[in-house]
């Protein structure tokens, strides 16, 4: 049986990047970002997943509104990085787990979640940046399966579905025969808006309240509408509906095991927490 | 009465519902298209000739040529998608912000600064 | 308020493509087949609907293994019908509506349904010969919102889900403010096997049960898996997933208008129904 | 136990599932591509350059070479995808059940009228 030991959640603005490329993580910029992770490489030196879960949000890299999913999932044996538009630096290579994706996909469908099976798939930086801040060295020492969650088009999925399809997650993570270690990601946030007249938006309480709920009272974010959410964090901070599905993915008592907040890289509040299970 | 609601209720902000991307398909299938680096050099090389073959609009094309962000948005334009058009020009995030809000840089950037207080 | 006036199932084999380009309809092989239609178009010229929503499978034309949706629905202004790969000749290209796309989009996605939405969509056999078997002359009267359902895949949608799938569109169409007529048609089945040692099954008994359960006991096939589905109906025969959707936007009580039952054309047992909500 | 349930449960038949998906997909690619006309003219006129762009393996370059459908099932390949590729050959349906079932032509009509009654 697989088990799920823990959460990470982070921000992951493209800029990020760029601070890796120049290796600017000691500026005084960078640094109060960069120093919230060391803690989460200590964990996952201790806790040794052999799979990442990584749910994200695509930015017009993968998908165009010709096809449009709300939930997607990753079935491939490697995930590329590529061209976003902006000459990040691409990264190696991820492995997947075709294996434990089909049988992630066959417990959703089962569970009534409509997703969409990808058998080919890039990933972007909310991808790809979560995972170089976990393992600076770039060498992944895990597979990995992605789950798209959109983000971008409304309608979006409610944060209460969102939640849900963690337990979902879970059940099926649960449910597969090999002994191995899971360590569930969700990315993006925290409060950011990058267009229109509130480009700039910044909502410090509400993050604050939101990453304490992440603790203390999952499903609190639940029950504001998706549009609720882009007016109290942002049109790009409602991605923190990622967060909503990896902490869907946990039981509902959860230890802390370490967290950070900074304002601002780029225009972004950022966040980052690791979670593990209630012993 | 549902349809009481605005469409767009939150002040300076445009969701991206099916309405705006019904109007900014064109544009947005021209911005996602940028991901590739061999279509930006063709844009920059003849932007003519690439807003005409994905059939922007006269609008978008104007918003284009302004590069203004706003009217972009106006336009159908998505915030993902336009990203990779200010790409182009190197403008990162806060140029954007800046451009957007009316303030330099540096405003826009103590802007940010001041939300951490 | 829009109003379902009704609902037409039908089989959608490749082959009533080429008999119509060659003017068959009359041949002893044929006339079976295309006899069941005029009843169809009697009733359509009585009901008069300004919407058809088409519920259908698409057969590797729109949708690839790379991003394979479980339910997926057209929001563009035209779709074209396109080479599929055997010189079927393509038709006019059909009106969309894309407001009324939208809102399903949005009410489905209220109603916990994780659908993909498609900007842009070519559109095969399984819509554009429900079509012209209705529309002879080919002039297309109707704007259409094409709704399709994974049938290609495993994991398939169960025939529950396909069921409830139903059951929200027709509140999402209940909503819809303007006051229009809307025909449900749901494409594909009845009983055919195209692939494997098992190639050329055919269930009469089943079929007959399963229509029959179209009017006396809608959620009768329910109780079925999909794998339950392939052997009582092929590999093909799972198509009658699509019929389940358009079902489930009717009432529970129905009148049956017409209905026909031919083996075979081509590979397949052919059904089509036309079903009206009980007065 | 769960997993005690057969893979495949029904005779005679493959179902198509993710690890069918998995072995067929350049297989179920390439018959994809098929939907263009030019793909097809392009395909006869170099059959091996045209798997080896796909990257099939040897089965399935032998199951096309073949034309044999049920070692294209073998290899990974979907009857929706694979009714293209006998598209290109002017192969209908009960061509194509005839091959599987090892029956002609005739006889095969004649199976299928046979549950007519
Ligand atoms: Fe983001
Ligand atoms: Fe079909």
């Amino acid at each position: 049986m697989a088990r799920i030991v823990g959460a990470i959640t982070t921000s992951h603005v493209p800029a990020i990047g760029g601070a890796i490329a120049k290796g600017l993580q000691q500026d005084p910029y960078w640094k109060p970002f960069f120093d919230g992770f060391p803690p989460a490489r200590d964990w996952l030196a201790k806790v040794k997943p052999e799979i990442v879960v990584m749910v994200y949000n695509d930015h017009g890299l993968n998908f165009f509104l010709d096809k449009m999913p709300t939930f997607a999932i990753g079935a491939a044996g490697e995930y590329r990085n590529a061209d976003e538009g902006w000459g990040i630096p691409t990264v190696k290579p991820f492995r997947g787990d075709p294996e434990l994706s089909w049988h992630i996909i066959e417990k959703l469908v089962e569970d009534e979640f409509d997703v969409v099976s990808c058998q080919e798939m890039v990933v972007d930086h909310a991808f790809t940046l979560p995972m170089a801040l976990c393992w600076p060295d770039q060498n992944w020492p895990v597979r990995t399966v992605p789950v798209v969650v959109n983000t971008v088009q409304a309608p979006l999925p409610s944060a209460a579905r969102c939640y849900k399809l963690g337990n979902a997650l879970a059940r099926a993570i649960a449910s597969w025969p090999k002994d191995e270690r899971v360590v569930v990601m969700g990315t993006g946030g925290l409060s950011h808006q990058l267009d229109g007249e509130r480009a700039g938006f910044i909502n410090k309480e509400f993050d604050l309240k939101f990453m304490d709920s992440m603790v203390n009272d999952p499903a609190w974010a639940t029950k504001y509408s998706t549009v609720e959410l882009v007016e109290l964090s942002g049109t790009q901070g409602v991605e923190l509906l990622n967060w909503m599905v990896a902490r869907g993915t946990l039981p509902e008592k959860v230890k802390k095991q370490h967290s950070n907040y900074h304002i601002p890289i780029s225009n972004t509040a950022t966040g980052m927490m690791v979670l593990e299970p209630a012993a | 009465m549902p349809n009481a609601k605005p469409r767009q209720p939150v002040p300076g902000t445009t969701i991206f519902d099916g309405e705006q991307a019904r109007k900014g398909y064109a544009l947005n299938k021209m911005c996602y298209s940028f991901n590739d680096a061999a279509n930006r050099a063709a844009f920059v090389a003849n932007e003519d000739a690439y807003c005409a073959k994905y059939g922007l609009n006269a609008q978008q094309r104007e918003a284009i040529r302004n590069r203004n962000v706003l009217q972009l948005i106006e336009a159908g334009g998505n915030a993902y998608y336009l990203a990779k058009f200010a790409g182009i020009f190197g403008l990162d995030m806060q140029d954007i912000g800046a451009q957007q809000t009316g303030m330099t840089k540096d405003e826009f950037k103590a802007k940010l600064l001041a939300a951490a207080r």
